[in-house]
């Protein structure tokens, strides 16, 4: 299995992206998507702005993916995580995940972002509407908790 | 020398992305790391204040505070992620 | 929270319907796909012919859906499942679910797929290259066992 | 007059997608009417033979093999459903 991993900053196609996994692969029973989208934070947000550790970002992912293929039977894996200035209902982060079977590919995308939230070098600063900043996005202790249930045991 | 980068408001507080130190003989741990840049000033010491939450990456990987530097070239401070 | 549910022979395109749900609502965080596609089992299917049970197909995904909304705080969810002649490569089943956070829509999205595969009136007929019928897929006990996991205590 | 709909291959088996029958009065469950059809003849023998299997919908909804037929006016009978 053969994962994607880009850093970017452009707009992504996820039909585009799900169409690399499936065509010509007739093995493909089950595509699962993830898209994570800015929100407007009850309409006061004016942009996130998002910054990455180039080089460690997609290293990072590409570990992660690493593992998932490990873990599930795969046959292809898709992520792509934007950067730099991304305003409310524009998409910041895309898995695409295919497998055979339709439980693979749904814990896959799952255990992707779990983990991309919380180990892939990436923050974000929240702009106001009113020109302020709203500071640095606080990490929530809830994303750590939910890298727990990937734990092998 | 080896280099260091700062990320989010790691990198605001210090007021710089990144640099190159030469790291005394002394200094061999993460935690020893950041000990010894608190002593460079205000900015070091305001940035790494609550040093329990900072991430540390030796060369693009994920390292514990009590890691060993050895031979890593970049090392990288930042605070919890909050991509995705 | 407004379900779509469609049953249809056509095809669907799954950026269209990740539109729907995405755009003008700027609460949405999340958005899950799931869309399962005709497999062509080592090389030896022709087509699925997918029969259906009109009325009750579209009542009960209904069904299914207002449950998957009165258990997660969703955005909006839509179910789209074919029926008809479907060719190896071609999708047969979209789920899209959006929420405010993540672990929701992926729920939501597996929820989803688990009960249609186990209760939506659809049944899948096999047609080898070689003309012959393969005949009706049995139902998998796997699948039955799917949905015990979503039995609320 | 009830009528009876059948899918799949419960529908093969019986020669026919759907009939309306008149339900004896002794007959109000279920499995009353799955044992009162297979005296209607080979066909519905064959196809009901292992009747722990067969599916059944009352106007559109799941229902048990004891459940009471009441004043149902459509009975689909098909077996486990593949769709997804």
């Amino acid at each position: 299995m053969i994962a994607t991993v880009l850093v970017q900053s452009e707009d992504f196609d996820i039909a585009a992206e799900i169409q690399k996994l499936t065509a010509g692969d007739r093995d493909v029973g089950a595509v699962v998507t993830f898209t994570g989208v800015c929100r407007d934070e009850a309409g006061k947000l004016s942009a996130l702005e998002l910054e990455h550790y180039p080089g460690m970002a997609e290293q990072e992912i590409e570990r992660i993916a690493k593992q998932a293929g490990k873990r599930w039977p795969l046959t292809g894996l898709i992520a792509i995580h934007r950067f730099g200035r991304i305003r409310p209902g524009e998409n910041i982060v895309l898995v695409v995940a295919a497998s055979k079977h339709r439980h693979a590919a749904f814990e896959a995308a799952s255990f992707m972002m779990d983990f991309m939230k919380s180990r892939a070098p990436f923050w974000k600063k929240e702009i106001f509407l009113d020109g302020t900043e709203g500071g640095w996005v606080d990490a929530r202790t809830k994303d750590d908790d939910a890298l727990d249930r990937w734990s092998e045991e | 020398m080896i280099k260091l980068v700062y990320f989010a408001w790691v990198r605001e507080r210090i007021g710089k992305s990144e640099e190159e130190i030469v790291l005394p003989e002394s200094v061999s741990t993460v935690s020893g790391l950041l000990d010894h840049l608190k002593e460079r000033g205000e900015e070091y010491r305001y940035a790494l204040e609550h040093s329990e939450v900072i991430r540390v990456a030796l060369d693009h990987r994920h390292s514990q505070h009590d890691a060993e530097i050895g031979n890593a070239s970049e090392i990288a401070l930042f605070p919890p992620m909050t991509g995705g």
